[in-house]
Protein backbone atom coordinates (compact mmCIF):
# COMPACT_ATOMS: atom_id res chain seq x y z
CA UNK A 1 0.00 0.00 0.00
CA UNK A 2 1.26 3.22 -0.93
CA UNK A 3 0.65 6.48 1.34
CA UNK A 4 -1.06 9.79 -0.24
CA UNK A 5 1.32 12.89 0.70
CA UNK A 6 1.13 15.26 -1.18
CA UNK A 7 2.70 18.98 0.30
CA UNK A 8 0.51 21.90 -1.54
CA UNK A 9 -0.01 25.98 -0.71
CA UNK A 10 -4.18 25.33 -2.20
CA UNK A 11 -6.51 24.48 -0.13
CA UNK A 12 -7.66 20.54 0.61
CA UNK A 13 -11.64 18.72 1.28
CA UNK A 14 -11.04 15.92 3.91
CA UNK A 15 -14.15 14.72 3.44
CA UNK A 16 -13.34 14.59 -0.21
CA UNK A 17 -9.78 12.70 0.80
CA UNK A 18 -11.56 10.03 3.19
CA UNK A 19 -14.08 8.99 0.06
CA UNK A 20 -11.21 8.39 -2.41
CA UNK A 21 -9.96 6.04 0.47
CA UNK A 22 -13.35 4.14 0.90
CA UNK A 23 -14.66 4.53 -2.19
CA UNK A 24 -15.65 0.75 -3.95
CA UNK A 25 -14.03 -1.03 -0.83
CA UNK A 26 -15.22 -3.31 1.25
CA UNK A 27 -12.61 -3.92 3.99
CA UNK A 28 -12.11 -1.04 5.72
CA UNK A 29 -13.79 -1.24 9.03
CA UNK A 30 -12.35 2.38 10.85
CA UNK A 31 -11.34 5.23 8.94
CA UNK A 32 -9.94 8.26 11.44
CA UNK A 33 -9.19 11.60 9.98
CA UNK A 34 -7.10 14.62 11.67
CA UNK A 35 -7.77 17.97 10.83
CA UNK A 36 -5.36 20.83 11.96
CA UNK A 37 -6.44 24.47 11.43
CA UNK A 38 -5.15 27.88 11.94
CA UNK A 39 -6.41 29.19 15.43
CA UNK A 40 -6.70 33.11 16.33
CA UNK A 41 -9.53 32.93 19.53
CA UNK A 42 -7.73 36.96 20.74
CA UNK A 43 -8.14 38.51 16.99
CA UNK A 44 -4.70 39.50 16.89
CA UNK A 45 -3.66 37.04 13.70
CA UNK A 46 -4.22 38.34 10.40
CA UNK A 47 -2.44 34.91 8.91
CA UNK A 48 0.23 32.09 9.15
CA UNK A 49 2.60 32.21 6.97
CA UNK A 50 4.12 28.40 6.57
CA UNK A 51 7.54 27.77 5.32
CA UNK A 52 8.73 24.81 4.52
CA UNK A 53 11.81 22.58 3.02
CA UNK A 54 10.72 21.37 -0.66
CA UNK A 55 12.03 17.98 -1.26
CA UNK A 56 12.54 17.20 2.62
CA UNK A 57 9.07 17.76 3.73
CA UNK A 58 7.55 14.44 1.25
CA UNK A 59 10.48 12.92 2.20
CA UNK A 60 10.41 13.22 5.87
CA UNK A 61 6.66 12.59 5.45
CA UNK A 62 7.07 9.55 3.40
CA UNK A 63 9.23 8.19 6.23
CA UNK A 64 6.92 8.90 9.33
CA UNK A 65 4.29 7.38 7.33
CA UNK A 66 6.68 3.77 6.45
CA UNK A 67 7.17 4.17 10.14
CA UNK A 68 2.96 3.98 11.04
CA UNK A 69 2.48 1.12 8.51
CA UNK A 70 5.66 -0.55 10.41
CA UNK A 71 4.03 -0.31 13.14
CA UNK A 72 -0.01 -0.68 12.55
CA UNK A 73 -2.07 -3.12 9.62
CA UNK A 74 -3.38 -0.01 8.03
CA UNK A 75 -5.61 -0.07 4.68
CA UNK A 76 -5.02 3.31 3.39
CA UNK A 77 -3.34 6.34 4.82
CA UNK A 78 -2.79 10.39 3.66
CA UNK A 79 -1.54 13.10 4.77
CA UNK A 80 -1.71 16.58 3.25
CA UNK A 81 0.21 19.62 4.47
CA UNK A 82 -0.51 22.91 3.47
CA UNK A 83 2.59 26.07 3.04
CA UNK A 84 2.38 29.75 2.31
CA UNK A 85 -0.52 31.78 3.64
CA UNK A 86 -2.86 30.64 5.70
CA UNK A 87 -5.77 32.14 7.04
CA UNK A 88 -7.62 31.84 10.40
CA UNK A 89 -10.08 29.23 10.63
CA UNK A 90 -8.38 27.54 7.36
CA UNK A 91 -6.86 24.18 7.02
CA UNK A 92 -3.05 23.56 7.57
CA UNK A 93 -2.89 20.04 7.49
CA UNK A 94 -4.68 16.24 7.15
CA UNK A 95 -3.65 13.04 8.57
CA UNK A 96 -6.34 10.04 7.58
CA UNK A 97 -6.07 6.78 8.39
CA UNK A 98 -7.99 3.65 7.09
CA UNK A 99 -7.85 0.08 9.24
CA UNK A 100 -9.95 -2.68 9.74
CA UNK A 101 -10.14 -1.78 13.09
CA UNK A 102 -10.70 1.60 14.99
CA UNK A 103 -7.73 0.73 17.47
CA UNK A 104 -5.35 0.74 14.66
CA UNK A 105 -6.46 4.29 13.01
CA UNK A 106 -6.46 5.78 15.78
CA UNK A 107 -3.11 5.20 16.53
CA UNK A 108 -1.55 5.32 13.35
CA UNK A 109 -3.84 8.73 12.82
CA UNK A 110 -2.38 10.37 16.47
CA UNK A 111 1.83 8.67 16.06
CA UNK A 112 1.59 10.38 12.30
CA UNK A 113 0.79 13.83 14.19
CA UNK A 114 2.82 13.52 17.14
CA UNK A 115 6.03 12.60 14.11
CA UNK A 116 4.54 15.05 11.18
CA UNK A 117 4.78 18.41 14.46
CA UNK A 118 8.31 17.18 15.67
CA UNK A 119 10.00 16.01 12.34
CA UNK A 120 8.22 17.60 9.20
CA UNK A 121 10.38 20.89 8.16
CA UNK A 122 7.84 23.57 8.22
CA UNK A 123 8.21 26.82 10.79
CA UNK A 124 5.31 29.27 11.27
CA UNK A 125 5.72 32.63 11.41
CA UNK A 126 2.96 34.65 12.42
CA UNK A 127 1.02 38.15 10.83
CA UNK A 128 -0.47 40.23 12.86
CA UNK A 129 -3.45 41.85 12.29
CA UNK A 130 -2.11 45.61 13.19
CA UNK A 131 0.00 44.71 9.82
CA UNK A 132 3.57 44.44 11.78
CA UNK A 133 5.22 41.19 11.27
CA UNK A 134 5.17 38.69 14.15
CA UNK A 135 7.54 35.79 15.51
CA UNK A 136 8.09 32.51 14.66
CA UNK A 137 6.00 29.94 16.80
CA UNK A 138 8.08 28.57 19.27
CA UNK A 139 8.08 24.76 19.05
CA UNK A 140 6.63 23.71 21.91
CA UNK A 141 8.15 20.97 24.83
CA UNK A 142 4.62 19.50 24.62
CA UNK A 143 4.83 18.32 21.11
CA UNK A 144 8.48 16.78 22.00
CA UNK A 145 6.47 15.07 24.40
CA UNK A 146 4.13 13.46 22.45
CA UNK A 147 6.32 12.24 19.59
CA UNK A 148 8.56 10.44 22.42
CA UNK A 149 6.00 8.63 23.94
CA UNK A 150 5.62 6.12 21.37
CA UNK A 151 9.87 5.09 21.84
CA UNK A 152 8.39 3.28 24.82
CA UNK B 1 28.74 21.64 -0.86
CA UNK B 2 25.13 23.70 -0.88
CA UNK B 3 24.32 24.76 2.42
CA UNK B 4 20.31 25.75 2.78
CA UNK B 5 19.06 27.89 5.69
CA UNK B 6 15.24 27.91 6.80
CA UNK B 7 13.13 30.29 8.97
CA UNK B 8 15.04 32.92 11.30
CA UNK B 9 17.82 31.03 10.77
CA UNK B 10 17.50 32.12 6.79
CA UNK B 11 16.24 35.60 8.13
CA UNK B 12 19.29 35.85 10.61
CA UNK B 13 22.12 34.96 8.08
CA UNK B 14 20.26 37.08 5.13
CA UNK B 15 20.14 34.83 2.25
CA UNK B 16 18.18 31.32 1.80
CA UNK B 17 21.39 29.17 0.47
CA UNK B 18 24.97 29.53 -0.78
CA UNK B 19 27.93 27.53 -1.59
CA UNK B 20 30.15 26.11 1.52
CA UNK B 21 33.72 25.13 0.99
CA UNK B 22 34.94 24.53 4.97
CA UNK B 23 38.10 23.54 5.34
CA UNK B 24 39.41 19.77 5.53
CA UNK B 25 39.46 19.86 9.60
CA UNK B 26 35.66 20.59 9.49
CA UNK B 27 34.08 16.80 9.79
CA UNK B 28 31.36 17.42 11.57
CA UNK B 29 27.96 18.97 11.52
CA UNK B 30 28.55 20.77 14.82
CA UNK B 31 32.17 21.87 13.42
CA UNK B 32 30.69 23.00 10.36
CA UNK B 33 28.33 25.37 12.38
CA UNK B 34 31.51 26.26 15.13
CA UNK B 35 33.07 27.48 11.51
CA UNK B 36 29.96 29.09 10.16
CA UNK B 37 29.62 31.06 13.09
CA UNK B 38 33.14 32.41 13.33
CA UNK B 39 32.55 33.81 9.80
CA UNK B 40 30.39 36.92 11.17
CA UNK B 41 28.29 38.84 13.33
CA UNK B 42 25.44 37.84 11.05
CA UNK B 43 26.47 34.09 11.33
CA UNK B 44 26.99 34.29 14.76
CA UNK B 45 23.24 35.40 15.87
CA UNK B 46 21.79 32.72 13.53
CA UNK B 47 23.90 30.03 15.15
CA UNK B 48 24.07 31.92 18.70
CA UNK B 49 22.25 29.23 20.47
CA UNK B 50 24.06 25.70 18.32
CA UNK B 51 22.23 23.83 20.26
CA UNK B 52 18.60 24.56 19.35
CA UNK B 53 19.83 24.41 15.37
CA UNK B 54 18.77 21.25 13.60
CA UNK B 55 20.38 19.96 10.82
CA UNK B 56 20.06 18.01 7.53
CA UNK B 57 22.13 15.87 4.88
CA UNK B 58 20.49 15.34 1.90
CA UNK B 59 17.40 16.01 3.19
CA UNK B 60 17.22 13.35 6.26
CA UNK B 61 17.67 14.30 9.55
CA UNK B 62 21.03 14.43 11.28
CA UNK B 63 22.83 15.11 14.49
CA UNK B 64 25.80 18.01 15.15
CA UNK B 65 28.00 14.68 15.54
CA UNK B 66 26.62 13.31 12.11
CA UNK B 67 30.23 13.62 9.47
CA UNK B 68 29.88 16.23 6.44
CA UNK B 69 31.55 13.67 4.01
CA UNK B 70 29.90 13.79 1.17
CA UNK B 71 27.21 15.63 1.58
CA UNK B 72 25.68 17.47 -1.44
CA UNK B 73 23.25 19.54 0.97
CA UNK B 74 23.49 20.16 4.48
CA UNK B 75 20.37 22.65 6.00
CA UNK B 76 20.17 24.41 8.88
CA UNK B 77 16.67 25.21 10.94
CA UNK B 78 14.87 26.17 13.99
CA UNK B 79 12.80 23.44 16.12
CA UNK B 80 9.93 22.58 13.39
CA UNK B 81 6.43 24.14 13.93
CA UNK B 82 4.27 22.35 11.26
CA UNK B 83 1.30 19.96 11.70
CA UNK C 1 -22.02 23.90 23.84
CA UNK C 2 -24.63 21.54 22.42
CA UNK C 3 -23.52 17.92 21.26
CA UNK C 4 -25.27 17.14 17.69
CA UNK C 5 -26.30 13.61 18.09
CA UNK C 6 -28.48 11.83 15.54
CA UNK C 7 -30.07 8.18 15.38
CA UNK C 8 -31.64 7.74 11.55
CA UNK C 9 -31.66 5.19 8.66
CA UNK C 10 -30.23 7.52 6.16
CA UNK C 11 -26.67 7.74 5.11
CA UNK C 12 -24.83 10.95 5.97
CA UNK C 13 -21.79 12.93 5.25
CA UNK C 14 -19.02 13.22 7.44
CA UNK C 15 -17.31 16.01 5.51
CA UNK C 16 -20.23 17.85 5.41
CA UNK C 17 -20.59 17.10 8.90
CA UNK C 18 -17.11 18.86 9.47
CA UNK C 19 -17.40 21.29 7.79
CA UNK C 20 -20.57 22.72 9.76
CA UNK C 21 -18.58 22.64 12.83
CA UNK C 22 -15.32 24.49 10.93
CA UNK C 23 -18.04 27.11 9.59
CA UNK C 24 -16.97 30.63 10.39
CA UNK C 25 -14.62 29.22 13.79
CA UNK C 26 -11.43 30.46 14.67
CA UNK C 27 -11.26 28.97 17.93
CA UNK C 28 -10.95 25.19 16.66
CA UNK C 29 -7.12 23.82 16.36
CA UNK C 30 -8.29 20.41 15.76
CA UNK C 31 -10.71 18.34 14.56
CA UNK C 32 -11.03 14.34 15.00
CA UNK C 33 -13.58 12.63 12.78
CA UNK C 34 -14.44 8.94 13.10
CA UNK C 35 -15.97 7.13 10.55
CA UNK C 36 -17.31 3.56 11.42
CA UNK C 37 -17.63 1.10 8.18
CA UNK C 38 -19.76 -2.05 7.68
CA UNK C 39 -16.80 -4.45 6.54
CA UNK C 40 -16.90 -7.79 4.68
CA UNK C 41 -13.79 -8.78 3.84
CA UNK C 42 -14.76 -12.41 2.58
CA UNK C 43 -17.58 -11.47 0.54
CA UNK C 44 -20.13 -13.81 2.45
CA UNK C 45 -22.25 -10.59 3.74
CA UNK C 46 -24.92 -8.69 1.73
CA UNK C 47 -25.96 -6.43 4.50
CA UNK C 48 -25.88 -5.47 8.35
CA UNK C 49 -29.63 -4.98 9.62
CA UNK C 50 -29.01 -2.65 12.72
CA UNK C 51 -31.68 -3.14 15.28
CA UNK C 52 -31.90 -0.31 17.83
CA UNK C 53 -33.82 0.98 20.89
CA UNK C 54 -35.64 4.07 19.96
CA UNK C 55 -35.35 7.02 22.69
CA UNK C 56 -32.95 4.92 24.66
CA UNK C 57 -30.33 5.13 21.76
CA UNK C 58 -30.30 9.35 21.71
CA UNK C 59 -30.30 9.43 25.33
CA UNK C 60 -27.25 7.28 26.31
CA UNK C 61 -25.53 8.86 23.84
CA UNK C 62 -26.54 12.66 25.09
CA UNK C 63 -24.95 10.98 28.43
CA UNK C 64 -21.81 9.43 26.96
CA UNK C 65 -21.37 12.85 25.38
CA UNK C 66 -21.97 14.77 28.40
CA UNK C 67 -19.35 12.31 29.61
CA UNK C 68 -16.66 13.27 27.15
CA UNK C 69 -17.52 17.48 27.49
CA UNK C 70 -17.06 16.83 31.06
CA UNK C 71 -13.53 15.30 30.68
CA UNK C 72 -12.03 17.30 27.80
CA UNK C 73 -12.55 21.25 26.79
CA UNK C 74 -14.24 20.14 23.10
CA UNK C 75 -15.18 23.29 20.97
CA UNK C 76 -18.01 20.93 19.07
CA UNK C 77 -19.23 17.72 19.24
CA UNK C 78 -20.55 15.26 16.67
CA UNK C 79 -22.12 11.83 16.51
CA UNK C 80 -24.26 10.22 14.07
CA UNK C 81 -25.40 6.33 14.20
CA UNK C 82 -27.64 4.87 11.29
CA UNK C 83 -29.71 1.79 11.88
CA UNK C 84 -31.62 -0.28 9.47
CA UNK C 85 -30.37 -2.32 6.75
CA UNK C 86 -26.45 -1.22 5.81
CA UNK C 87 -24.66 -2.39 2.86
CA UNK C 88 -21.01 -3.56 2.94
CA UNK C 89 -18.87 -0.15 2.29
CA UNK C 90 -21.34 2.04 3.86
CA UNK C 91 -20.95 4.21 6.89
CA UNK C 92 -22.85 2.67 10.48
CA UNK C 93 -21.50 5.40 12.81
CA UNK C 94 -19.44 9.02 13.04
CA UNK C 95 -18.18 10.83 15.69
CA UNK C 96 -16.35 14.28 15.31
CA UNK C 97 -14.85 16.04 18.16
CA UNK C 98 -13.37 19.82 17.31
CA UNK C 99 -10.92 21.11 20.29
CA UNK C 100 -8.29 23.62 21.01
CA UNK C 101 -5.55 20.97 20.67
CA UNK C 102 -5.17 17.56 19.38
CA UNK C 103 -4.74 15.71 22.46
CA UNK C 104 -8.31 16.38 23.62
CA UNK C 105 -9.92 16.19 20.29
CA UNK C 106 -8.05 12.50 19.57
CA UNK C 107 -8.66 11.75 23.32
CA UNK C 108 -12.32 12.70 23.35
CA UNK C 109 -13.52 10.85 20.18
CA UNK C 110 -11.69 7.63 21.00
CA UNK C 111 -13.67 7.15 23.87
CA UNK C 112 -16.80 8.37 22.41
CA UNK C 113 -16.33 5.29 20.47
CA UNK C 114 -15.30 3.28 23.37
CA UNK C 115 -17.97 3.69 25.34
CA UNK C 116 -20.64 3.97 22.06
CA UNK C 117 -19.80 0.49 21.10
CA UNK C 118 -20.45 -0.87 24.44
CA UNK C 119 -23.35 1.55 26.13
CA UNK C 120 -25.23 2.80 23.26
CA UNK C 121 -28.31 0.18 22.47
CA UNK C 122 -27.72 -1.15 18.96
CA UNK C 123 -27.45 -4.47 17.81
CA UNK C 124 -26.07 -6.06 14.66
CA UNK C 125 -27.75 -9.00 12.51
CA UNK C 126 -25.92 -10.52 9.55
CA UNK C 127 -27.68 -11.44 6.04
CA UNK C 128 -25.44 -13.69 4.47
CA UNK C 129 -24.83 -13.01 0.82
CA UNK C 130 -26.46 -17.03 -0.31
CA UNK C 131 -30.16 -14.82 1.30
CA UNK C 132 -30.24 -17.11 4.46
CA UNK C 133 -29.99 -14.89 8.01
CA UNK C 134 -26.82 -15.15 9.80
CA UNK C 135 -26.09 -14.66 13.60
CA UNK C 136 -26.44 -11.54 15.91
CA UNK C 137 -22.77 -10.12 15.87
CA UNK C 138 -21.13 -11.07 19.23
CA UNK C 139 -20.08 -8.18 21.58
CA UNK C 140 -16.20 -8.15 21.79
CA UNK C 141 -14.51 -8.51 25.31
CA UNK C 142 -11.78 -6.44 23.32
CA UNK C 143 -14.66 -3.85 23.42
CA UNK C 144 -15.21 -3.60 27.10
CA UNK C 145 -11.44 -3.98 28.23
CA UNK C 146 -11.75 -0.41 25.68
CA UNK C 147 -14.03 1.22 27.13
CA UNK C 148 -12.84 -0.05 30.65
CA UNK C 149 -9.61 1.82 30.38
CA UNK C 150 -11.30 5.25 30.36
CA UNK C 151 -12.57 4.25 33.85
CA UNK C 152 -8.47 4.38 35.46
CA UNK D 1 -45.15 -1.80 33.56
CA UNK D 2 -44.13 -2.22 29.69
CA UNK D 3 -41.91 -4.81 28.73
CA UNK D 4 -39.77 -4.38 25.94
CA UNK D 5 -36.90 -6.84 24.08
CA UNK D 6 -34.35 -6.56 21.61
CA UNK D 7 -32.24 -8.22 19.37
CA UNK D 8 -32.38 -12.21 19.90
CA UNK D 9 -34.11 -11.66 23.26
CA UNK D 10 -36.97 -10.47 21.28
CA UNK D 11 -36.57 -13.04 18.56
CA UNK D 12 -36.76 -16.47 21.23
CA UNK D 13 -39.51 -14.43 23.13
CA UNK D 14 -41.62 -14.18 19.77
CA UNK D 15 -42.39 -10.55 20.82
CA UNK D 16 -40.97 -6.86 20.79
CA UNK D 17 -43.30 -5.83 23.81
CA UNK D 18 -45.61 -6.55 26.00
CA UNK D 19 -47.69 -5.28 29.53
CA UNK D 20 -46.10 -7.16 32.31
CA UNK D 21 -47.89 -7.49 36.25
CA UNK D 22 -45.19 -9.15 38.12
CA UNK D 23 -46.52 -10.54 41.62
CA UNK D 24 -46.00 -7.54 44.23
CA UNK D 25 -42.96 -9.99 45.69
CA UNK D 26 -40.89 -9.88 42.64
CA UNK D 27 -39.24 -6.84 43.81
CA UNK D 28 -35.10 -6.30 41.63
CA UNK D 29 -34.45 -6.12 37.77
CA UNK D 30 -32.84 -10.04 38.18
CA UNK D 31 -35.91 -11.15 40.09
CA UNK D 32 -38.39 -10.34 37.62
CA UNK D 33 -35.70 -12.23 35.03
CA UNK D 34 -36.39 -15.01 36.92
CA UNK D 35 -40.07 -14.32 37.02
CA UNK D 36 -40.06 -14.09 33.40
CA UNK D 37 -37.79 -17.59 32.83
CA UNK D 38 -40.89 -19.23 34.91
CA UNK D 39 -43.04 -18.59 32.49
CA UNK D 40 -42.74 -20.85 29.45
CA UNK D 41 -40.49 -22.38 27.07
CA UNK D 42 -39.09 -19.10 25.09
CA UNK D 43 -38.69 -17.25 28.09
CA UNK D 44 -37.00 -19.97 29.44
CA UNK D 45 -34.65 -20.05 26.18
CA UNK D 46 -34.57 -16.26 26.00
CA UNK D 47 -33.16 -16.00 29.48
CA UNK D 48 -31.31 -19.41 29.94
CA UNK D 49 -28.13 -17.38 30.60
CA UNK D 50 -29.54 -14.72 32.17
CA UNK D 51 -26.07 -12.96 33.17
CA UNK D 52 -25.58 -11.43 30.12
CA UNK D 53 -28.89 -10.41 29.54
CA UNK D 54 -28.51 -6.34 29.75
CA UNK D 55 -31.08 -4.28 31.51
CA UNK D 56 -32.36 -0.64 30.81
CA UNK D 57 -35.14 1.44 33.13
CA UNK D 58 -36.86 4.08 31.33
CA UNK D 59 -33.83 3.96 28.90
CA UNK D 60 -30.94 4.10 30.79
CA UNK D 61 -29.03 1.08 31.61
CA UNK D 62 -29.42 -0.89 35.18
CA UNK D 63 -28.08 -3.82 37.50
CA UNK D 64 -29.68 -6.82 37.85
CA UNK D 65 -29.84 -6.09 41.54
CA UNK D 66 -31.88 -2.62 40.81
CA UNK D 67 -35.41 -2.37 42.27
CA UNK D 68 -37.84 -2.42 39.67
CA UNK D 69 -40.40 -0.27 41.85
CA UNK D 70 -41.83 2.75 39.69
CA UNK D 71 -40.44 1.81 36.41
CA UNK D 72 -42.62 2.71 33.63
CA UNK D 73 -40.80 0.46 31.11
CA UNK D 74 -38.09 -1.53 31.48
CA UNK D 75 -35.92 -3.19 28.50
CA UNK D 76 -34.24 -6.41 28.00
CA UNK D 77 -31.45 -7.32 25.23
CA UNK D 78 -28.33 -9.05 24.56
CA UNK D 79 -24.50 -7.07 25.12
CA UNK D 80 -24.68 -4.25 22.46
CA UNK D 81 -22.85 -4.30 19.11
CA UNK D 82 -23.69 -1.26 17.70
CA UNK D 83 -21.08 1.85 16.83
Amino acid sequence: MTPTIRIQSAPFDPGHEAALIEDGRRDIGAIVSFTGLCRDEDGTLAALELEHYPGMAEAEIARVAEEALARWPLSALTVIHRHGRILPGERIVLVITAARHRGDAFAAAEFLMDYLKTRAPFWKKEHRADGSVGDWVEAKAKDDAAAERWNK
Amino acid sequence: MKALYFAWVRERIGRAEEELSPPPEVATVGELIAWLKSRDEAYALAFENAAVIRTAIDKAHVRHETPIAGAREIAFFPPMTGG
